[in-house]
């Protein structure tokens, strides 16, 4: 079981912060995982392909084995700072 | 030193920390929450952020604007939760000799800031509405993905 | 607005003079007294100005500045008289809708104070001593001339 | 007569802030005002090439008739804010 935590809109096409995906085994890549979500939540999927993933304070490939002991964070694309991406 | 904050952002105190002697030029960029956005009108904004990974973010961004640029000094600090207009969301102060890289440091950190800090706003409107402002997608400093 | 004093200059002030709720970007320059000049170590410098063109200079760059870069706010202010070390001798504030302005609008505001405002400084030397800096010969903007 | 005022490095140079220069005529340009002074100071020498002239608060050209009821002020190469002129 892996818990997967959401930021940003992504918690409200979850409809929450986190999901608990079940069946999830040791030796799974994120590009696995994310296959596995999208079956458990369709709305997630026109977000995917901008997505961004961490575990701790990193972030993780698409091709990257997945850690079991930490949950898989989703972060969608970012807004820092003040007005949009290419203004302020 | 912290990086992000719930607590209104003090440029006095970050303008202290950076005291040095042998800098005769200091830049500073201020991000301020303002009253319109694409056209609508905007009461105020909520910032969330993904804690763990932010604070290396930015302690890492000082660092890399140090030595990228040659200043001797540069402080970033972010807020979160909710601002109203006129509040500042982010602040970069930057110390030098000279001018020229002080801006050139301070203008690096803020462009960088927005592509690689795990933090997302939303956006509360006149007219009673909210949404989470579209943005750009995250990137990671080319060494600082886990290694596999 | 006077743009210059003698009294230390006052961040806060100016940033509260330009607050404007259609700007998300505020840039500040502030130059500052450092402890070394072409090698030497400094204690202080005296800056005396040619009061009343000084004045209208930095007003009319401040309506300049604004109008070529299209940014919202400018406000400069220049300190003479004995400062020391790590004191602040010039303040820019710049608010602008978008950031790329601002940094460009504060940048040039500064390189053209350097070459227009008539101010000169008097280094004070940890060995006693004290000299004029040199610097660059006054330009007038291309209006600001007397017409014959 | 006419008072010439003299700022920065000038002063050292002039040893003082002002001198009054007798025998200016109306309709004389500054420039014609300069090689009078010349003599006068001859200290100036090196200064005249890049010095800047006002009156009042506006500069004036080499070729502009002197105004006969203000000072003419000398402003040397200037130095504002911090640093030097190619750094701060």
């Amino acid at each position: 079981m892996l818990d997967v935590e959401f930021y940003g809109v992504l918690r409200q096409v979850a409809g929450g912060r986190s999901v608990q995906l079940e069946g999830v085994e040791g030796g799974e890549t994120v590009d696995q995982v994310l296959a596995r979500l999208r079956q458990e939540l369709p709305a997630l999927e026109p977000h995917l392909s901008r997505l961004a993933c961490a575990q701790g304070d990193r972030l993780i490939r698409r091709d990257q084995v997945i850690d079991l002991q930490q949950p898989l964070v989703l972060l969608p694309p970012v807004s820092g700072g003040s007005g949009g991406p290419d203004t302020v | 030193m912290s990086h992000m904050t719930e607590q209104p952002l003090d440029l006095d105190a970050l303008i202290r920390e950076t005291e040095n002697e042998t800098c005769g030029a200091m830049v500073v960029f201020s991000g301020i929450v303002r009253n319109h956005h694409d056209g609508r009108g905007v009461t105020g904004m909520d910032y969330s952020a993904y804690g763990p990974m932010a604070d290396r973010v930015l302690e890492e961004l000082e660092a890399e604007t140090i030595e990228r640029f040659g200043v001797q000094e540069c402080r970033i600090m972010h807020r979160t939760g909710r601002l109203e207009v006129g509040e500042s969301s982010v602040l970069v102060v930057v110390r030098s000799h000279h001018r020229g890289d002080a801006f050139e440091a301070a203008r690096y950190a803020i462009d960088t800031l927005k592509v690689r800090l795990p933090v997302w706003k939303e956006d509360f409107y006149t007219d009673g509405s909210a949404a989470y402002q579209d943005g750009v997608a995250l990137q990671a400093r080319d060494t600082g993905e886990r290694e596999p």
